[in-house]
C-alpha cells in the first residue's frame, strides 16, 4: 500500500501521457488530436504538481498572515506545500489554453477550406 | 471527524464513478451533458469537503464558488448546440420529435 | 453538533446515491433528467449545510463571511442547477429525444 | 549609463513593448506598423551589439530580473556564445522587417497589423530564449515563439493551414518533452536555474532519471529544430508560409533550437557527462549523417524553389547537430559558426525566393528562366548565397564547413566528413542547375516567353533588394573574418578540455 | 494531500481520458473532457495546489470546454474512421506511446516517493520562498508572490503568450470581407439567439455576481487563492455566458472588437510598463521595490505588494479581453456576426 501510494501519481501521469501521445499521433480527426494534446499537457501538469505535494503539509498560503505581527512569526518550511511547481503549472495551464485556442482556430480554418476534419480526406483533396 | 469526511469524499467519488457511466456510455449527447452536470455539482461539494479536511475552508470556498457559477455555462453552451443542430446522435439517425403544432 | 453534521451529511450522500440510481436505471432521458435535476439540487444543499455548521467554530467576522460564502454556493446551485436542467431538457426536446412509453411503438 | 547597464533587459523589453505599440497604433493607422517595427528592431540590434561588446570587454554578464539573486529569481546570462547568437538574431530580424514591408502589403493586405505584432513577438521570444539562464523561463519563451510561429505560418496560402496544424501538434509535443525533461531535473535537484543545475547535477549523473531528463530535453529540442527523423513538419510549414514570415522563421527558429541544444549540453549538463559518460555520440553522428543525406537527396528531387530550400534546412540542421556531437573543439566551433552562417545563408535564399514570389509569382524552378537578364543585382546576391551554401572559399559557408571537416577528422568520424562532402556536391548540383536555368533565356514558345524575351531589366524594389545585398556582403565579410570570430568569440564558449 | 481521495480521483481521471479519446462524437468528447477537467481540479485541490485548481476550475469550466463545443458547433460532430492505413497509424501511435511510457517508467523508479518531505524539490529552493514571502513581499499567498515577483518575468511572458494566442486566432480566422467559401452546417438557421426566457433571466441575474466575484478574486489574490489570471478568465466567462444566452451582438455592443484588442494590449502593457518604470528608476526590470519612491507612504516591501497588485490587474484585463476575443472568433467562424 505504501509503495502504491508513493508511486501511483507517477504511473498515472505516464499513462495519461501515453493516451495523449497516442491520440495525437494516431487519430484521424483533427479535433481529436487537439483533445489528445490537451490530455498530454495536463499529464505534465499532474507530474509537476505531484512533485510539489508534501505529506502533513497544508496549502501554500500562510495561515493568519494578515496582521503586521504575523511577519515576525516563525514559519516552518515543512509545514507548507512547495509553491514553486504550482507557479510553474499556472504558467503551463495558460500556455495550454493559448495553444488550444490556436489549434482549434486552425481546425476551423481547415474545415472552411476542405469541408472536413478528417486527415485522410484532406490528404485526398490535396492530391 | 476528518476520517468521516474522507470517507464521505471517497463515497462521493464512487458516486461520481457511477454517474460517469452515464456520461461516458450515455446513449445520446444530452445524457452525457446531464451526467457531467451532476459530476460538476458533486465536484463543488467535494471541494468544500476537501477544504474541511485541510481545516482551511476559507481558502477553498472561492474555488467552489467559481464552480457553482461556471458549471452552468458548459451546460447552457452544450444545450445551445441543439438549438441549431437537431442531430441527437452523431451518425445522423437523430430523430426529429414532431410537436403537435408543427 | 457533530451528530447533526453527520446525520445531515449522510442524508445528503443518500440522496446523491438515490439520484445516481435514478440516473443509471431510469429508462429514458426525461425521467433520468427528473432524477438528476431534483436529487442533485436538494442533496447539495443537504451537504453544504453541515459543512457550514462544522466550520462555524466561533462567532467572528471571518467565520460569518465563510458561512455566508458556503450558503452563497447553495444559492447559486439553486439558481443554476434547475436552469441547467431546463436547458438540457429543452435541448433534448428540440433535438427530438423520444420519451419512453410502456409498450415501445414499432417505429415512429 | 542606465541604458548600458540595463541593455540585457532592453533586448527583450524593447521588442515586447513595441509589439503592443504596433498593435495599438495599427488599430488606427496601418501605415504606422512598419516604422515602429523597424525602429524596434534597430534598437534591439543596438542593445544586442552593445551587450556583445560588453561581454567581449568584461566577460560574461549576469542580469537579475526583479532584483532577486539567481537560484530564486530568474537570471539572464550573456556569455560569448549567446552574445553572438543574439546579434545574429537581431540583425537578421532587422533585415527581415525591411524585406517584409512590400511583401506583406502584397500578400496579406488585410492583416498587416497582426503580422507585424506577431513578427515582433516572435523575435522577442527568440531573443529571450537565447538570453535566459533559467530552464523554465526558456519553456515560456519557447512557447511564445512557437505560438507566433504557428500563426505566421498559417497566414500563408491554402495549404498553410494544414501544415501549421501539423506544426502545432509536433511543436507542442516538442515543447512538452522539454518541459517534462526540466520537470525531471527539478524533481531530482529541486532547482531550475541553469548554473545551479550545473553545480548540483554531477552528483546525480549515475541516475537513470537524469539520463531520461537529458533524453527528453534533447528530443524536445530536436522536434523544434526538425532533426532528421522528427523533421516531418518542417518542409510543408516553411514552404507554404507567407514569404515575409518564411524569411524570419526559416533562418532563425531552427538555429535558436540548435543553440538551446548546445546550451543545455554544455551549461546544464557538462561536456564530460554528455560526451564521456553517455555513449550517445556515435549513434547521433550517424543520425546526422542520415539527416544530411536525406535532406540533400530530397532537395534534389524538388521542383519547387522554396520546398527545395526547406529540405536544405533539414540537411543543415544535420551539419550542426553532427558538428556538436563530434565532441571536438573544431566540431563545436564549426557548429557554432555555422549557426551564424546558416542563419545568414538561409535568410539570403529565402529572401531571394520571396523576391521571386513577389516579382514573378511562381515558385517553380522553371519560372526562374532568364532572371539574370531581368534582375542582375538580385541574381548576383543569390549567387553569393548559393556559393556559400555550397561552400566555395571566400564565402562564410566554406569556413564553417572547413571547421566541421577538421572536427570530423579529429574525431575520426569519416562517415560524417563523407556526408558533408556529398552534401556539398549535391548543393553544387542544385544551385548550378538553378543558375543555369536562370542564366539562359527561356524558349520562345514557352508561355512566359512573350514578356521575358524583351529582356527589360526590372529589378526588385529597393526595400527588398537592400536586405539581400546586405546579407550577401555580410556573407563575404564574415567569411573573411571568420578566423577572428572563432578566436575572439567562439573560443571562449567551448567547454574546458576540448 | 489525502491519499484516499488521490487514488480514487486519479482512477476516475484515467477513465475519463480513455473515454474522451475513444468516443466517436466530438460534442460528447468535449463534454467528457469537461468532466475530465472537473476531476483534474479536484485532484489539484486534494494535493494542496489551490491556485492551480482555481485556474483549472475557471479555465476548464469557463473556457476550454466551451471552445471545444464552439468548434464542434462550427464544424461537425462526426468522427469518421480512417479509410486506409488504419492499422499502420494505430501501430505507430501505440509504439511511440509505449516506448515513451517505458522510458518514463524507467526514470520513475529513481524519483523520491510521492509527497516525500525530504525530496530535493522540497528542500532546495522552496523553503526560501516559504519562509521569506512575508518578510520580502508582505504577501501571505506564496504562489502569488512567486508568480508575480520572484518569477514575475515568466508571468509577463505568460500573459504575452495568451495575447499572442488571441492575435493568432484573429490572424487565422478573422474574415474582414465575407469572401470565399463558407460552409455553415445545413441545419444552421438564422435566429435571434437563444429564445429562452428562463435561461436569459437567470443568466442576467448571474452575470453581475460573476463579475463582482471576479473582481474580488483579482483583488484578494494576495491573501487567498486566485489572482489576475483566474479573475480575468471568470470575467471573460461572464461575457461568454451573455453571448451564449443572448447572442454575440449583445456582447459586441458592450465590448466590440476594437475595444477587445485594445484592452488585451493595455493589460499586457500595464504589466510591461510597471517593469519598465522600475528599470527607468534605476533598478532592474520588474524590481518593484523601487516603486516605493513614487508611491506615497510605502516601504520597499509594501511597494512589492502594490506592484504585484498592479500587474495582477493588468493580467486580468488582458486575459478577459483575449478570452472573449478567442471565443467570439471561434463561435462565429471569424465573422463576428452570429454563432453559438
Amino acid at each position: 500500500m505504501e509503495y502504491l501510494v508513493s508511486h501511483y501519481n507517477y504511473w498515472i501521469y505516464i499513462l495519461l501521457m501515453m493516451v495523449g501521445l497516442y491520440a495525437m499521433l494516431a487519430k484521424n480527426n483533427l479535433v481529436k488530436k487537439v483533445i489528445g494534446m490537451s490530455i498530454f499537457q495536463t499529464a505534465i501538469i499532474v507530474f509537476y504538481v505531484s512533485t510539489g505535494a508534501k505529506r502533513e503539509a497544508t496549502i501554500p498560503i500562510i495561515a493568519h498572515g494578515h496582521g503586521h505581527d504575523a511577519a515576525h512569526a516563525v514559519i516552518d518550511a515543512a509545514h507548507y506545500a512547495n509553491p514553486l511547481p504550482h507557479v510553474l503549472m499556472l504558467t503551463a495551464i495558460v500556455v495550454s489554453v493559448g495553444t488550444l485556442g490556436v489549434a482549434l482556430a486552425l481546425c476551423l480554418g481547415i474545415y472552411r477550406r476542405y469541408n472536413t476534419l478528417e486527415e485522410d480526406e484532406i490528404q485526398e483533396q490535396l492530391q | 471527524m476528518d476520517s468521516f469526511f474522507i470517507g464521505i469524499g471517497v463515497a462521493l467519488c464512487f458516486l461520481m464513478l457511477l454517474t460517469l457511466h452515464r456520461a461516458i456510455h450515455g446513449p445520446t449527447a444530452i445524457d452525457r451533458i446531464m451526467g457531467v452536470n451532476v459530476v460538476g455539482t458533486k465536484t463543488t461539494i467535494l471541494l468544500v469537503i476537501i477544504g474541511t479536511i485541510y481545516h482551511r475552508v476559507d481558502m477553498f470556498v472561492d474555488i467552489a464558488l467559481a464552480y457553482a457559477l461556471l458549471n452552468f455555462i458548459v451546460t447552457i453552451a452544450a444545450s445551445r448546440y441543439f438549438q441549431h443542430h437537431k442531430n441527437l446522435s452523431p451518425r445522423g439517425y437523430g430523430y426529429r420529435f414532431r410537436r403537435e403544432d408543427d | 453538533m457533530d451528530i447533526v453534521v453527520i446525520m445531515l451529511t449522510v442524508a445528503g450522500v443518500f440522496l446523491f446515491f438515490a439520484t445516481t440510481v435514478g440516473i443509471l436505471r431510469f429508462p429514458d432521458f426525461y425521467s433520468r433528467m427528473h432524477a438528476a435535476g431534483k436529487g442533485d439540487t436538494l442533496s447539495s444543499l443537504l451537504m453544504l449545510l453541515p459543512l457550514v455548521l462544522y466550520n462555524f467554530h466561533e462567532l467572528n467576522l471571518a467565520n460569518l463571511l465563510l458561512a455566508m460564502k458556503i450558503l452563497l454556493i447553495g444559492v447559486f446551485i439553486f439558481m443554476a442547477s434547475p436552469t441547467a436542467t431546463h436547458a438540457i431538457v429543452d435541448a433534448g426536446f428540440e433535438a427530438g429525444a423520444k420519451p419512453w412509453v410502456k409498450k415501445p411503438e414499432e417505429e415512429a | 549609463m542606465i541604458i548600458y547597464e540595463q541593455a540585457p533587459a532592453l533586448i527583450v523589453v524593447i521588442p515586447l513593448l513595441s509589439a503592443f505599440a504596433i498593435n495599438i497604433f495599427g488599430l488606427y493607422n496601418r501605415n504606422t506598423c512598419f516604422p515602429i517595427a523597424l525602429l524596434a528592431m534597430a534598437a534591439t540590434l543596438g542593445a544586442a551589439t552593445s551587450t556583445l561588446v560588453r561581454v567581449l570587454q568584461t566577460g560574461p554578464i549576469s542580469y537579475r530580473l526583479g532584483g532577486w539573486p539567481p537560484p530564486f529569481g530568474i537570471e539572464y546570462v550573456i556569455d560569448h556564445l549567446n552574445g553572438l547568437v543574439l546579434v545574429t538574431i537581431a540583425a537578421v530580424s532587422l533585415l527581415a522587417v525591411i524585406f517584409a514591408k512590400l511583401s506583406v502589403e502584397k500578400e496579406l493586405p488585410e492583416k498587416i497589423q497582426q503580422f507585424y505584432t506577431l513578427f515582433v513577438l516572435l523575435v522577442t521570444g527568440l531573443l529571450g530564449m537565447t538570453l535566459t539562464g533559467d530552464a523554465f523561463n526558456l519553456y515560456v519563451l519557447l512557447e511564445i515563439s512557437a505560438l507566433t510561429g504557428y500563426a505566421l505560418i498559417a497566414l500563408g496560402d491554402n495549404r498553410a493551414l494544414l501544415a501549421s496544424f501539423n506544426y502545432v501538434i509536433l511543436g507542442t509535443i516538442g515543447a512538452s518533452f522539454y518541459l517534462l525533461g526540466v520537470g525531471h531535473l527539478y524533481i531530482m535537484t529541486g532547482s531550475l536555474n541553469m548554473g545551479d543545475l550545473f553545480n548540483i547535477l554531477p552528483a546525480l549523473y549515475a541516475t537513470r532519471a537524469v539520463f531520461v531528463a537529458f533524453l527528453l530535453v534533447l528530443c524536445g529540442v530536436w522536434l523544434k529544430m526538425a532533426f532528421f527523423p522528427l523533421h516531418t513538419w518542417l518542409p510543408n510549414a516553411y514552404t507554404y508560409a507567407p514569404s515575409a514570415a518564411g524569411c524570419l522563421v526559416a533562418p532563425l527558429v531552427t538555429k535558436v533550437s540548435v543553440y538551446i541544444m548546445i546550451r543545455v549540453m554544455l551549461s546544464v549538463f557538462s561536456a564530460n557527462y554528455v560526451f564521456d559518460v553517455l555513449s550517445l555520440a556515435g549513434p547521433i553522428v550517424w543520425l546526422s549523417v542520415a539527416a544530411i543525406l536525406f535532406g540533400s537527396i530530397f532537395a534534389l528531387a524538388q521542383t519547387d524553389l522554396k520546398k527545395m530550400l526547406t529540405y536544405l534546412i533539414v540537411a543543415e540542421v544535420g551539419y550542426m547537430v553532427g558538428g556538436v556531437w563530434l565532441a571536438t573543439g573544431y566540431g563545436i566551433s564549426g557548429a557554432i559558426l555555422h549557426i551564424v552562417n546558416d542563419a545568414l545563408m538561409t535568410f539570403c535564399l529565402f529572401v531571394f525566393a520571396g523576391i521571386v514570389a513577389y516579382k514573378i509569382g511562381g515558385q517553380k524552378l522553371s519560372d526562374l528562366q532568364g532572371l539574370y537578364r531581368k534582375m542582375p543585382v538580385t541574381m548576383a546576391a543569390f549567387t553569393v548565397g548559393a556559393l556559400s551554401m555550397i561552400g566555395v572559399p571566400p564565402t562564410a559557408g566554406f569556413f564553417s564547413k572547413w571547421y566541421l571537416i577538421l572536427g570530423a577528422i579529429e574525431a575520426g568520424s569519416y562517415h560524417f566528413m563523407a556526408a558533408l562532402l556529398i552534401s556539398s556536391l549535391v548543393n553544387a548540383i542544385l544551385f548550378f542547375r538553378i543558375i543555369e536555368i536562370a542564366y539562359f533565356e527561356p524558349k520562345a514558345d514557352h508561355h512566359h516567353g512573350t514578356e521575358s524575351s524583351e529582356a527589360v531589366i526590372s529589378e526588385a524594389p529597393f526595400s527588398m533588394l537592400l536586405p539581400l545585398l546586405v546579407v550577401a556582403v555580410g556573407l563575404i565579410v564574415i567569411g573573411l573574418y571568420s578566423g577572428t570570430i572563432v578566436s575572439n568569440i567562439i573560443q571562449y564558449s567551448l567547454p574546458a578540455g576540448l | 494531500m489525502i491519499w484516499q481521495l488521490d487514488i480514487s480521483v486519479l482512477s476516475l481521471i484515467v477513465l475519463c481520458a480513455f473515454a474522451t479519446i475513444m468516443v466517436k462524437d466530438l460534442l460528447s468528447a468535449a463534454i467528457i473532457f469537461g468532466a475530465y477537467s472537473f476531476l483534474m481540479c479536484l485532484l489539484w485541490t486534494e494535493m494542496g495546489a489551490v491556485d492551480v485548481a482555481f485556474t483549472e476550475a475557471s479555465v476548464g469550466a469557463g473556457v476550454s470546454t466551451i471552445l471545444f463545443i464552439a468548434a464542434a458547433y462550427q464544424t461537425t460532430r462526426i468522427v469518421k474512421p480512417r479509410k486506409s492505413g488504419r492499422i499502420l497509424a494505430k501501430i505507430l501511435g501505440l509504439a511511440a506511446a509505449i516506448v515513451m511510457g517505458l522510458v518514463l517508467l524507467a526514470a520513475e523508479t529513481n524519483f523520491p516517493g510521492f509527497a516525500d518531505p525530504g525530496s530535493p524539490a522540497s528542500r532546495h529552493l522552496s523553503p526560501y520562498y516559504i519562509t521569506h514571502t512575508l518578510s520580502d513581499t508582505a504577501v501571505p499567498n506564496m504562489v502569488t508572490s512567486v508568480l508575480a515577483d520572484y518569477r514575475g518575468f515568466d508571468t509577463m511572458f505568460e500573459t504575452a503568450v495568451i495575447f499572442a494566442a488571441g492575435l493568432a486566432v484573429i490572424a487565422i480566422l478573422r474574415r474582414f470581407k465575407h469572401t470565399g467559401r463558407c460552409e455553415l452546417p445545413e441545419t444552421y438557421s438564422i435566429s435571434a439567439g437563444y429564445q429562452d426566457t428562463i435561461i436569459r433571466f437567470i443568466s442576467r441575474q448571474l452575470v453581475p455576481f460573476m463579475q463582482l466575484f471576479a473582481l474580488y478574486v483579482v483583488a484578494h489574490g494576495h491573501h487567498s487563492p486566485g489572482g489576475g489570471f483566474q479573475g480575468g478568465v471568470i470575467l471573460g466567462a461572464s461575457f461568454i455566458l451573455l453571448a451564449i444566452s443572448y447572442d454575440l451582438k449583445l456582447v459586441m455592443n458592450r465590448l466590440n472588437e476594437k475595444w477587445n484588442i485594445l484592452l488585451g494590449n493595455i493589460g499586457v502593457l500595464i504589466y510591461a510598463s510597471i517593469g519598465f518604470i522600475c528599470l527607468l528608476m534605476g533598478a532592474n526590470f520588474l524590481d518593484y521595490s523601487v516603486l516605493s519612491k513614487i508611491l506615497p507612504a510605502t516601504d520597499p516591501v509594501m511597494a512589492r505588494s502594490h506592484g504585484m497588485l498592479g500587474i495582477e490587474i493588468g493580467v486580468a484585463i488582458a486575459v478577459m479581453a483575449i478570452v472573449v476575443t478567442i471565443y467570439l472568433n471561434l463561435a462565429s467562424h471569424g465573422k463576428l456576426d452570429k454563432g453559438l
